[in-house]
């Protein structure tokens, strides 16, 4: 059994080496995060069974658990870690041919770290460890939202930068205050010794916690910068920004609320924030014209229905939320993909320009429509058992305001599924202005697209196949013992 | 309107602070990690400066993140500067006064030296890579304004940044292999404490984060000065 | 006096975080606003240091033989505050980059001409 | 000694206020770079000699100069 360091170091020798091999040739730079994902899909993946069994526990530098950086790789962790390469996988076969212009080298050395960051997020087990990574994942979003240099790009990555740099000021000064009051950085240690202290001054360190990692989970109202960002960078970005980024966000939040504060008092406050954001990205979507932004709200409204589910904290509806996660990731990147090269080719984001490209890219538009049932929630797309669970978990739990909550849910699903409806039919039945000659995507771009097609369709209809193991990520999150004991011994 | 709603959210953030610190009582002893890293220090990593062992030593890793940080913003820098089709010099130049030009000949090896010497000793005295490192981009930066004209060769710097950074990836995976079968476990020789090839691992982990932090940072002075418009 | 020496590093850190976050919220120039993280980015790393501070502690160097180990400052909050000044310098480089970008397309430094996207 | 503190706690912080209130940026970057020479000798005061030498390499040179390097390519007054 390897070490689950080797999924961090690996990658980050090899966005070292981009430079170095971008020197011999600029192509061949383009296959070095190829290489660096499908590195981290395999260990995942081989690691996944051991980890479902024992959380993986490895002490950086050989000292002992609270004064070594540890690494947990528990069912969360190992799952989080395969998803995001599968993800960069499909994404960087994409960027083979999507990305052919500008700094080519530093974007694919920019995006092998982004995949190294968001790896170290969700694999670490120390507190100031996982600001350190969520400083390499932020960083290389910043950078890539601009890669265009364009005018939007430039602003909506300043707008990002700001408000990011705020989030992180925020969240280190929390990080100080836990220091202060614990003496501790080891989140299973902190979580030990949680009962030890005076609650007040834990809180605000918590809320300065929240707060900061809560702007990169886009959770309502510190998701200003989200659409902007999300809708100006180039669409292979946007895939990541939207499938990965806000979720290992999210992960963070949720990690330091279930394990290390163990706050039981902030979950409903959390239930009402997701609620907010649900209807406040679904009903802002509705009102976009422009592809990228409708998206791009539809991302806020998937995180927030993800935190009400998460916020339950129960193992169905935590299970529910997992589930959603990973559809949203697979969803939500394969439409991104899709609409990056309909944007490429009509020239423009507006959605009224997309007439007529179900008949000029047939599969690029059968790519899209399946990633938007999915997200709706329509069987037999994956998107249909995680909200199914999500429903189910949430009914199950008693409270006349929760089941009020459910039905609002469910309209929030409607009007999901009306923009999207909207913009399958101006793909398919809305004559183009003029009749153009059909162009489908390169074979590269089409061939990560139809990965998450298969996945989306194969999950759907077998549920079965990672519901197990988002079980017992679920109970790995519920339990906080388990997590020290098997940190600290 | 703007500065009202500003001052509540202070406000607000304020009181929280204060709060908390009410809890952190200033200048009191309160926490095992620090007493336990001041105790075994020497003997875990042989390193006499403790702040550096436990930068290299015990949190190595976050160290590892860090130069990670800086090296994306360099790069991102100059994605974002290159974008609108890079290159040309720079304009607007005006050669600098003689004293400067000599001053500067006569100075720039000399503060490479004392970057060098920064760096080298971090494990025994105050200071370190990221020190060292900024010292010599200084140098570079003195460079500039001594010369306008003048740059650095990218290709060189890139090089550099890249191989002092697999340097400290591969220490670490050796770490790994070899000795305590952990990432970045100091496997070399600890040697006698206080003489400059002791320490294991940390002379060498630092000389390579010197010389990437240096290069970096003269690579984001340069990628600010080249003139793109 | 005791008051001071209670609380002058904490009211110099929270001084400053203050001043760098009423910059981040007023000002509407870039480079301002760059000036308020950086002051800000001071703040925290004050606040940090200042929690590691133990009353007649040394620095944490084993520079003469004779020095015991009782009585050193914790030396985490320092390794912790390197990080972080690293981790500070790389934003504000970045950052300042975009300055420019932003600058060479507009024309102006002032975020509220931006009109291209919604503030 | 700890009136020398408070002093220099006292002109930190008025930096700080000044690079808040300066309409020409590049008093304000002076400023914010006073701001870090005064912290890193608090630092030091703080027995943070690592973290002092930093703040004062990093923090009070290098980002000084790559903020007037910026002014001089923009534009040096706030409108």
């Amino acid at each position: 059994m390897v070490s689950p360091v080797v999924l961090l170091a690996v990658p980050l020798g090899l966005a070292l080496c981009v430079p170095l091999v971008g020197m011999a040739s600029r192509k061949a730079a383009g296959f070095v995060p190829v290489a660096a994902s499908l590195f981290n899909l395999v260990v995942s993946v081989g690691l996944l069974p051991d980890a479902l069994e024992e959380p993986i526990v490895a002490n950086l530098g050989g000292f002992a658990p609270p004064f070594a950086i540890t690494l947990f790789a528990g069912p969360v962790g190992v799952l989080l870690s395969a998803l995001v390469a599968l993800a960069g996988l499909a994404v960087s076969l994409y960027a083979l041919s999507y990305i052919s212009e500008g700094p080519t080298i530093r974007y694919h050395t920019l995006y092998t770290l982004l995949l190294v960051g968001a790896t170290g997020v969700v694999l670490t087990g120390d507190v100031f460890n996982l600001f350190v990574f969520f400083e390499i994942l932020c960083i290389s979003s910043y950078a890539l939202v601009a890669y265009v240099g364009d005018r939007a790009g430039t602003e909506a990555s300043i707008k990002y930068l700001i408000q990011g740099a705020l989030g992180s000021a925020l969240l280190l000064i929390g990080i100080g205050l836990l220091y202060g009051l614990f003496g501790t950085l080891n989140m299973a240690d902190i979580a030990a010794r949680m009962g030890s202290v005076d609650p007040g001054p834990v809180f605000v360190a918590m809320v300065l916690i929240i707060t900061g990692l809560g702007v990169e989970a886009a959770i309502f109202p510190l998701n200003a910068w989200l659409p902007d960002a999300h809708s100006s960078a180039p669409s292979s970005i946007s895939a990541m920004l939207s499938g990965i980024a806000i979720e290992v966000g999210l992960y963070a939040v949720v990690r330091m609320v279930f394990t290390v504060f163990g706050a039981s008092s902030m979950l409903m406050f959390l239930v009402f924030m997701g609620f907010l954001t649900l209807l406040v990205g679904e009903l802002c979507a509705f009102a976009q014209s422009n592809i990228k932004r409708m998206l791009a709200y539809s991302s806020i409204g998937q995180m927030g229905l993800i935190v009400f589910a998460l916020a339950l904290a129960t193992v169905h509806s935590v299970t529910g939320g997992l589930f959603q996660l990973v559809s949203h990731t697979l969803s939500k990147a394969l439409l991104f993909l899709a609409v990056g090269y309909m944007v490429y080719r009509s020239g423009s984001m507006e959605i009224s320009s997309l007439e007529g490209m179900g008949r000029r890219m047939p599969l690029t538009s059968f790519a899209f429509t399946v990633g938007a049932f999915s997200l709706v929630g329509l069987p037999p797309f994956i998107g249909f058992p995680s909200k199914f669970l999500i429903v189910r978990s949430a009914l199950a739990e008693q409270g006349v305001l929760l089941q009020v909550l459910v039905g609002l849910l469910l309209a929030a699903t409607v009007v999901e599924g009306a923009y999207f409806l909207r913009v399958i039919q101006t793909v398919y039945f809305k004559k183009g202005r003029q009749q153009e000659a059909r162009r489908e995507a390169p074979a590269v771009a089409l061939f990560s697209m139809f990965v998450f097609v298969v996945l989306i369709v194969v999950i759907g209809v077998y549920p079965n196949l990672i519901s197990n193991a988002l079980e017992s990520g679920a109970s790995e999150l519920l339990e906080r013992a388990d997590y020290v004991r098997s940190v600290l011994g | 309107m703007r500065l009202a709603v500003g001052l509540i959210l202070l406000a607000v953030i304020g009181v929280g602070i204060a709060v908390s610190l009410g809890g952190i009582p200033f200048g009191a002893p309160k926490t095992v990690i620090g007493d336990h890293y001041v105790d075994s220090a020497r003997d875990d990593t042989g390193a006499t400066n403790v702040v550096t062992s436990v930068v290299v030593g015990y949190r190595a890793f976050d160290t590892l993140g860090e130069v990670t940080v800086l090296f994306v913003a360099a790069l991102g820098l100059g994605a974002v500067l290159a974008a609108a089709g890079g290159g040309g010099g720079r304009s607007g130049v005006e050669p600098a006064s003689l004293i400067l030009r000599v001053g500067n000949a006569f100075l720039f090896p000399l503060i490479l030296l004392f970057g060098a010497y920064i760096f080298s000793h971090g494990h025994l005295t105050p200071g370190g890579g990221f020190q060292g490192g900024a010292i010599i981009a200084s140098a570079f930066l003195l460079v500039y304004l001594s010369s306008p004209g003048k740059r650095i060769s990218a290709t060189r710097a890139r090089a550099t940044e890249s191989l002092s950074g697999l340097v400290f990836v591969v220490v670490g995976l050796l770490g790994l292999t070899l000795g305590a079968h952990n990432f970045l476990a100091n496997f070399l020789p600890k040697g006698v404490p206080n003489t400059l090839f002791s320490a294991g691992i940390i002379p060498v982990v630092y000389c390579a984060i010197g010389l990437k932090v240096g290069s970096e940072l003269a690579g984001v002075v340069d990628g600010l000065m080249e003139e793109t418009g | 006096m005791s008051f001071l020496h209670d609380y002058v590093y904490y009211i110099g850190a929270f001084g400053l975080v203050a001043v760098g976050l009423l910059i981040l919220l007023v000002k509407r120039n870039l480079i301002k606003l760059i000036i308020g993280l950086s002051i800000l980015d001071t703040g925290v790393n004050m606040l940090l240091i200042s929690v590691g501070y133990i009353t007649g502690g040394t620095a944490p160097i084993f520079s003469r033989p004779g020095l015991s180990e009782g009585g050193m400052v914790d030396p985490v909050p320092q390794a912790l505050v390197l990080t972080a000044i690293v981790i500070g310098v790389a934003i504000l480089a970045l950052a300042l980059g975009l300055a420019v970008r932003f600058y060479k397309n507009c024309g102006t430094l002032d975020l509220r001409t931006a009109k291209e996207l919604k503030w | 000694m700890i009136i020398v503190v408070s002093l220099l706690v006292l002109a930190m912080l008025a930096a700080a206020v000044a690079a808040l209130v300066y309409r020409d940026l590049l008093s304000a970057v002076i400023a914010s770079c006073l701001v870090s020479l005064l912290a890193s000798i608090l630092f030091l005061f703080l027995q943070a000699p690592d973290v002092a030498m930093a703040e004062a390499s990093i923090g009070a040179a290098l980002v000084t100069a790559i903020f007037v390097i910026t002014i001089r390519r923009t534009k040096r007054y706030e409108e």
